[in-house]
């Protein structure tokens, strides 16, 4: 059968709500990142879904789209070049041992 | 063409810097001290070039617009550069990556520019990415501090995590309307459900940059964790950037939403002025403690929001331009004294007025000024805010802004008595000014006596905001 | 008309008198203050006599009254259109005797004191106050507004607080004269009011347009204020009573009469000016001057003041023979002469025949300032020979202060009511006006009147006979005061012997019209021969030293007790000030604002910590934990404006 | 005449002061600046009176108006009416009085007197402005001198002291400022008193709105219980900066009740005179009782402040013309009477370095000078005719009986019964510092006042004296604009 918007929608929510999920639970950075990733790619599902569904006309969702994936990578790298600092300093990269700054 | 030049003077501006910069660094490296009195030049030349030739107009279909508001908006943000290169610039001479923290910072000042200027949600994003993501590098630039990369880690996260939710906002308002545009997207907004879940996930985006209660808490982390440098860039200008961005937003592409996000600051701003005061009377960190009050400002910033009219806008932007003066003084003075004497506490500052008068003095003007008393240009811009607050005539509401006045002036005075009162057998040594930082200091503190004595600064601002 | 600036001249000298003195008199005048004073205050002496003489027999009377004059009136302050305070200078019998009186006296004391404080180093001071308290009372005197005695009323309690508390180094003067004032003041405030009352119901201050207001029954203002009542009285009794109250304070009336024998402790010619002769009976010259209105408007408070004119009479004649000090006998004695004079006011009405209290008690007033001067002057002669006040230290001492104790003797003749002195003929007019008006003080009076003459010749007896000093004394006291001393003593006992044939009744009366007081002798036989009786008694008593007087106090026990201790009067305000308005009202309140009003303000402070205290754990520095509250901030908005908002 | 002269002086002293090099000059230049003001004032005074006399009935003379935040309808508009002049005047002594007294400042001469002066300018301008916006500006001015001063040259805990009157004072403002800001948005956006005086607000924006103007001008009045700033602030201020907290600031408040709150809201002030009735009469018993118990003479002279303020509350409460020039009188009487108060207060303490009741006695032996000056305010502060605050209490007294109901009658009553208590504790403090034993031996080498301390006493207690003698032309003064004020009442 051919996958309609809602079925699109459920898996990008879906997605999103895994992402948010992981970036809540995971004690590794890489791995928040990588759930931050996921749920960026929910959103890219989104723009792709209503731009083909919806709005054929123009390419916005698409344009945004491939943005979206080129601004990820850029954060992607300072947030990793920033994890490599931080593994340096602090000889981990679990987020739980970086609780210095409180209060 | 010669006005595609025109309109986008100060991008281009900043953007020629930024390749100077780049081209020095590639080629064999100047010492720091001409390096950075070049820069400061050429930023002043950037500032004075907002001056000239303003003509409002759109480029790039509605991608880009530029009116008189808004570069007099860009102005306020290289102003407030120019200054922070000019009060950090003990503490930039040392940094071995001068160059590189230049490129940083100005690249994450074209994003401002870009995203004050955008007129679609696509720019508008990509624009605050690039207002965000170098400053989390730069959050990152006291390599070998433990607090400065745990820092930078919370910055960039957070934010990555905010521009998601963000993200997925912009993705339900292009679902609904088919379009980015925000010339657009006013006419296709009824209030549906859909619509206001992807306004509140919007909002809570911009709640996250401005630091709003309860998307605040990566704030005092951050700016205790990276260098004063930074913190001062990120309290003011990035603060500034966003607010401009986001009045424009609420009041132009949610405008038909006026009564639900009217509703919604006043709340935030009552709860980020009151958590923001109470957190910021236990901090003993300046930094820190700066980093509270500024938050309790953002909210006396919402206050004035909610006016939902042009005297909103202008007790905004005139807001910021003080705000700018004020809290890059007390940023200057901290960021002097951590520098000669690695010291951050408030109390050390006990005794500070019998070596260092005139840093004192600036203190306490910039101090005064962010509790809001005359004859401080704050006592106008906050009063201004209440006013503009006011115009919807909620009693409760402007009441309680005024009161929290009193909690913000309780914990400005501990500054004040720790610089003027307690004594203090071994103070701070007194303090050789380096010649950029005296001008930078004696420029804020003209600013926060001037601005507000000049009423017609504030009548200039709003005319441009009609 | 009498001329306007003799009259104003006579309060402004002494006035003069102060200023000079009290500015410069230190640097300048160490020594001339005393005669500067002294010469200015001759100089309205004189003019007051001219006064006097030009107003009664010069001008004399217009249809068989003596005018009231309004010499002068210069507006002090407005309050609104028709009510203000005015300085005004005002001439009638009442004002022009006492002009005299008080001018005289003083002079008297002036003199006298030239001698007595001779070598005192704050002679200046003392001066300028004397001149102060000379021009209040001449002002007091001249006041032709309520306000204006109101104000000059407050000026001679100032300057009597100064003079008690001339030797400010003693504590017991500081206390007496802070008694002095506090107990004057609070009588004042019922004065305050009483002026508040009766000018707004008579819509004036003004004492001319006041009286003939409130008194004429058809004007307006008499009838709301005669409608308008509080409690059962009427606007006008209230009035009245409460401007009464100010008197008796003044007048050292039972039960505000207790400062008066404190003030002893000032110089002892102060005590004759102020606290015999002139200040004390103000009272009496303040209901003399709002008589009409007692009387015609509200005559329930005449009832009042003769009856605390008689009590307060009785009790002070009982307390006086009892005391040791003979300041302190005078000080009584004086309270019982001033009750003589209030009741006299007391049981008199207005106008003709039945105006004789009135005329009466002004004619005591007169008689009274001259022989009561005298015998305090006379008492600081003694004291300032024996240096003590008290009896014990005292006897035989006519030999030694010849002319004082002759002098002394006048003047205890007449008070004791001893025909032909002063006192006999003023006090068989009292007597006479009681007899018609009123029995029972009648003879209240009349007891009152024996017992004085018993208590004065006890202090008579005492000092000048009794034990006698050794011979050898003499050598070691020196001499009688000198001529400064005992000028004013002769002169004074001249008038104590001769002021009662003046016919005052030509002059003083309640209607201004003359009034013939006749009394057959059979009527004074009474009051007469108790007098020899007390006298004799006296006599018996304390002619000779003998233990006849500690048998008779002894067998009296506790009554004699309780009289010596002034009936615990003064123990029961102790117990007043200190005990309630101290304790159970001042501290208490110091407490609550230190502590309530206070703990609140630091209570929202140290809440307002404590919250943020409490509040601290949210910025866990856990980023994770960050992103749930923004995730919950997120929810929390959607749902707020999603499902409650719309 | 030029009102801004009244702002531009002392600013010009000020900076003269900042510029100056040593301490010499710095004194001389504030002295010299000083009395130039109070020369202005009389000027002023003059001029007002010479205007009057020649038939110029407008409310405010000498009006100026610039407009300054034009899009906000904003103007800095000056003018004055009789109660400014003799606001002023008050202010002009109280500053030379409070700069000769502080002669002696060793530590921070200069920032001492700059802050001083400025505080003077702060009290000038609000006087003259009658545009809320800076009437607001110029009474949040004096903030930072008032707690610097105290914080800084003050004495015992002095931190603190300095902490609550800030924060009451701007609990206060705040107050103010949205009452304000009701009144601008009410009335058609317009912050100009002459303006706000003939628009009409509704009711129940005046019920609304005068109680915070009141209670917000009160606090800076003492109104009872909001007056907790006043011991505590009023002891740990050096001397001058007692001086002008009492003298002057407070009338600020007293002022902005009048002028502000009561003026431009009668409705409210109507509904809400009983109250304002009850705790003024509250507060001046509670004042005066609260005082019997202090042991410490500036403890003293900020409770009987408490009290004596609240005369010129009750008076305006009153709402009758006398009882208002009375309040008004009773404003200018206390602010001189308290500032010498202080002043003396000060004069004993350098010499006895106590300010403990029972620790002194038998002053007046060696310093004669301080003493009876001592005396004289003692006696201006119970009441006695010849001096100022007789002249207050009894219009005052005089006024509130005109209502002839029972509640105002009883509240007179019993504010007049506080003549008694003031007499005790005036007396009590009189009487166990200047007069009796000397209790300490040290004290018989003491010196009298200096020619700086004796010149402010003499001007204060000239000042006294004036209104005591002759209170004729201060009442011509005021009673106009009570009048005005009460026309507006009145609904005249």
């Amino acid at each position: 059968m051919q996958p309609g918007l809602y079925h699109i929608l459920f898996l990008s929510t879906a997605l999103f709500f895994i992402g948010v999920y992981g970036f809540l639970t995971r004690r590794n950075l890489i791995t928040m990142l990588m759930s931050i990733e996921l749920i960026l790619n929910s959103v890219n599902l989104n723009f792709i879904a209503f731009n083909k569904y919806l709005w054929p006309n123009q390419m916005d969702g698409l344009f945004f789209t491939l943005f979206i994936i080129a601004i990820a990578a850029a954060e992607a790298a300072v947030a990793i070049a920033i994890i490599i600092n931080l593994y340096r300093s602090h000889n981990s990269i679990d987020v739980e041992n970086a609780e210095d700054l409180k209060y | 063409m010669n006005e595609f030049f025109i309109l986008m003077k100060q991008e281009l501006a900043v953007t020629a810097i930024i390749f100077l910069l780049l081209f020095i660094k590639i080629g064999k490296g100047i010492q720091h001290s001409s390096l950075l009195s070049l820069v400061q030049f050429l930023l002043l030349i950037n500032f004075g070039a907002g001056f000239f030739f303003n003509q409002s107009g759109w480029l790039f279909g509605d991608m880009y617009q530029t009116t008189p508001l808004i570069v007099f908006q860009k102005n306020i943000l290289s102003l407030g550069v120019y200054l922070i290169s000019l009060l950090c610039a003990d503490w930039l001479k040392k940094t071995e990556h001068l160059p590189e923290f230049f490129m940083l910072m100005l690249s994450a000042l074209l994003g401002m520019f870009l995203m004050i200027s955008s007129g679609n949600l696509l720019i508008f994003y990509l624009a605050l990415e690039l207002a965000t993501i170098p400053v989390a590098a730069m959050a990152n630039f006291d390599l070998h501090k433990k607090r400065s990369s745990e820092g930078a880690m919370k910055m960039i996260l957070s934010s990555a995590f905010s521009s998601g939710i963000l993200l997925f906002g912009i993705s339900l308002i292009y679902g609904i309307t088919g379009t980015l545009s925000f010339a657009l997207i006013p006419g296709q907004l009824d209030g549906s459900t859909l619509q206001l879940l992807a306004f509140v996930f919007l909002l809570s985006a911009f709640a996250f940059k401005l630091s709003i209660v309860p998307f605040h808490l990566w704030t005092a982390d951050v700016y205790e964790g990276s260098p004063i440098a930074v913190t001062s860039f990120l309290s003011v200008i990035s603060k500034g950037a966003i607010a401009f961005i986001f009045i424009t937003i609420l009041y132009k592409v949610f405008q038909p939403m006026g009564e639900v996000w009217y509703n919604m600051l006043v709340i935030l701003a009552v709860i980020t002025m009151v958590i923001g005061n109470l957190f910021a009377i236990r901090q003993q960190n300046i930094k820190r403690f700066l980093a509270f009050s500024s938050i309790a400002q953002v909210g006396f910033i919402l206050v004035g929001m909610s006016s939902g009219s042009e005297v909103g806008i202008t007790a905004v932007v005139y807001f910021v331009l003080i705000y700018v003066f004020s809290n890059l003084a007390a940023f200057g003075v901290a960021a002097v004294i951590t520098e000669q004497s690695g010291k951050e506490n408030i109390d050390d500052y006990k005794g500070l007025y019998k070596t260092n008068p005139f840093l004192c003095w600036i203190l306490a003007l910039a101090l005064f000024s962010l509790a809001g008393i005359p004859p401080t240009a704050g006592f106008f811009g906050k009063l201004f805010l209440i006013t503009a607050g006011a115009t919807k005539a909620s009693f409760i509401f402007i009441t309680i802004a005024a009161l929290n006045m009193i909690v913000s002036l309780y914990y400005y005075l501990r500054v004040i008595r720790a610089a003027f009162m307690d004594k203090n057998e071994n103070p701070i040594s007194a303090i050789k000014l380096s010649p950029s930082v005296k001008l930078g200091l004696i420029i804020c503190g003209a600013g926060i006596v001037l601005v507000g004595l000049l009423s017609w600064m504030y009548d200039y601002i709003h005319s441009l905001s009609l | 008309m009498p001329n306007v600036t003799a009259i104003a001249l006579i309060p402004l000298l002494p006035l003069a008198g102060f200023l000079l003195l009290g500015l410069f008199g230190r640097k300048y005048f160490k020594n001339s203050s005393g005669i500067i004073g002294t010469m200015l205050l001759l100089a309205s002496t004189v003019l007051a006599l001219y006064t006097a003489y030009e107003y009664f027999f010069v001008y004399g009377k217009v249809a068989g009254v003596y005018e009231k004059f309004v010499a002068l009136q210069l507006t002090w302050l407005e309050f609104s259109p028709g009510v203000s305070i005015d300085m005004g200078l005002i001439i009638d019998p009442i004002s022009v005797m006492m002009l005299v009186v008080v001018t005289f006296i003083s002079l008297m004391v002036h003199i006298y004191s030239l001698g007595y404080l001779k070598g005192e180093e704050r002679f200046p001071t003392y001066y300028s106050y004397l001149g102060l308290f000379t021009f209040s009372m001449l002002g007091l005197v001249l006041a032709s507004n309520i306000f204006q005695i109101y104000i000059f009323w407050e000026l001679v309690g100032v300057s009597s607080f100064l003079l008690i508390g001339y030797y400010y180094d003693k504590p017991s003067a500081v206390a007496a004269c802070k008694k002095a004032f506090i107990v004057t003041r609070f009588a004042d405030l019922g004065f305050l009011i009483g002026i508040l009352i009766l000018s707004f119901s008579g819509g004036t201050l003004d004492f001319a347009t006041l009286i003939e207001r409130l008194t004429s029954p058809e004007s307006n203002e008499f009838k709301t204020a005669a409608a308008s009542t509080f409690l059962g009285a009427s606007a006008l009794t209230w009035g009245a009573a409460l401007v009464f109250i100010g008197g008796a304070g003044k007048s050292a009336m039972f039960p505000l009469h207790i400062w008066l024998p404190d003030a002893m402790e000032g110089p002892t010619p102060v005590s004759a000016l102020i606290h015999a002769a002139t200040m004390v009976v103000a009272g009496v010259y303040l209901v003399a001057r709002l008589f009409p209105i007692f009387s015609v408007a509200v005559p329930g408070v005449l009832e009042i003041i003769g009856w605390v004119g008689a009590v307060s009479a009785i009790i002070a004649a009982i307390i006086a023979c009892t005391q040791t000090d003979i300041k302190r006998v005078l000080a009584y004695s004086t309270m019982s002469q001033i009750g003589f004079m209030m009741f006299a006011l007391g049981v008199s009405n207005y106008g003709g025949e039945a105006g004789l209290g009135y005329t009466a008690s002004m004619f005591h007033l007169f008689t009274h300032a001259m022989f009561k001067a005298l015998l305090f002057l006379g008492a600081g002669a003694v004291i300032h020979y024996v240096h003590s006040n008290d009896m014990k230290d005292m006897g035989g001492l006519r030999k030694f202060l010849p002319i004082t104790h002759i002098t002394f003797l006048i003047a205890c003749l007449a008070i004791a009511g001893v025909p032909p002195f002063a006192g006999f003929f003023s006090k068989e007019e009292i007597l006479l006006a009681a007899f018609h008006n009123n029995m029972a003080i009648y003879w209240i009076a009349l007891i009152t009147s024996g017992i004085t003459a018993f208590y004065m010749f006890r202090l008579y007896f005492n000092i000048f006979w009794n034990k006698e000093l050794p011979s050898s004394a003499k050598a070691t006291k020196g001499k009688e005061g000198g001529f400064a001393m005992m000028m004013p003593l002769v002169l004074l006992a001249v008038g104590a012997a001769a002021a009662g044939f003046i016919p005052f009744g030509e002059y003083v009366s309640s209607d201004g019209k003359a009034l013939h007081a006749h009394f057959d002798l059979s009527f004074s036989i009474a009051p007469v021969a108790l007098g020899l009786i007390g006298i004799l008694t006296a006599f018996w008593l304390y002619k000779k030293q003998n233990d006849k007087p500690t048998k008779l106090a002894t067998s009296l026990g506790g009554i004699y007790k309780t009289v010596y201790n002034k009936f615990y009067i003064d123990e029961i305000y102790l117990f007043i000030t200190k005990k309630v308005l101290f304790n159970l009202i001042g501290r208490p309140a110091a407490w609550f604002d230190k502590n309530i009003v206070d703990g609140l303000m630091n209570l929202i402070g140290n809440v307002t910590e404590k919250i943020s205290e409490g509040i601290k754990k949210v910025q866990s520095g856990k980023v994770q934990q960050y992103a749930i509250y923004f995730l919950g901030g997120v929810i929390v908005l959607a749902v707020l404006f999603i499902y409650i908002w719309k | 005449m030029n009102l801004l002269l009244l702002i531009g002086l002392p600013l010009l002293t000020a900076v003269a002061v900042l510029l100056s090099r040593n301490k010499q000059q710095v004194k001389w230049i504030a002295l010299f600046g000083s009395v130039a003001q109070l020369a202005l004032a009389f000027v002023l005074f003059f001029i007002y009176k010479h205007e009057r006399e020649t038939g110029n009935a407008a409310q405010m003379l000498f009006e100026q108006n610039y407009p300054l935040f034009k899009s906000l309808n904003i103007n800095f508009h000056l003018g004055v009416d009789g109660i400014s002049i003799a606001m002023i005047l008050l202010t002009a002594f109280v500053v030379v009085a409070g700069v000769l007294v502080s002669w002696n400042i060793e530590k921070m001469t200069k920032e001492f007197y700059f802050l001083l002066i400025l505080l003077g300018m702060g009290a000038y301008g609000f006087f003259i402005s009658l545009d809320l916006f800076i009437l607001f500006f110029f009474l949040e001015i004096s903030v930072i001198p008032k707690y610097l001063l105290i914080g800084i040259w003050g004495s015992g805990k002095k931190e603190y002291s300095a902490n609550k009157l800030a924060l009451m004072l701007m609990g206060g403002s705040a107050l103010i400022l949205v009452g304000i800001l009701g009144l601008y948005f009410a009335a058609g956006r317009s912050f100009d008193i002459m303006e706000l005086s003939k628009a009409t607000v509704s009711l129940p924006y005046q019920q609304v709105l005068f109680p915070l103007l009141f209670v917000g001008f009160g606090v800076f009045t003492a109104l009872f219980p909001l007056h907790t700033w006043v011991p505590d602030g009023h002891s740990s201020a050096p001397t001058a900066g007692s001086m002008f907290l009492a003298g002057i600031s407070m009338k600020l408040g007293g002022y902005g009740c009048l002028r502000v709150a009561t003026y431009l809201l009668p409705e409210g002030a109507k509904e809400y005179a009983n109250i304002i009735i009850i705790l003024s009469a509250i507060a001046i018993l509670y004042g005066a009782f609260a005082t019997m118990m202090q042991k410490d003479l500036k403890y003293i002279n900020a409770y009987s402040s408490v009290s004596h303020v609240g005369f010129s509350l009750l008076g305006i409460g009153m709402l009758t013309q006398t009882a208002i020039t009375g309040a008004l009188m009773q404003m200018v009487s206390h602010g001189l009477m308290t500032a010498l108060f202080f002043a003396v207060i000060g004069m004993i303490y350098d010499r006895t370095h106590t300010r403990m009741v029972d620790e002194m006695g038998g002053l007046m032996k060696k310093l004669p000078f301080i003493s009876t000056i001592f005396f004289i305010v003692g006696l201006c502060s119970l009441g006695l005719p010849g001096l100022s605050g007789f002249v207050a209490e009894m219009t005052i007294f005089m006024g509130s009986w005109e209502n002839a109901d029972a509640f105002h009658r009883i509240a007179t009553i019993a504010a007049a019964m506080s003549i008694v208590v003031t007499a005790v504790y005036i007396l009590r403090a009189i009487g166990n510092t200047v007069m009796g034993p000397i209790k300490n031996e040290s004290y018989l080498s003491l010196k009298d006042a200096a020619w700086n301390e004796r010149l402010a006493a003499i001007i204060l207690v000239v000042g006294i004296l004036a209104i005591g003698i002759a209170p004729g032309w201060l009442n011509d003064l005021l009673r106009p604009a009570a009048e005005e004020i009460m026309n507006r009442i009145a609904g005249k």
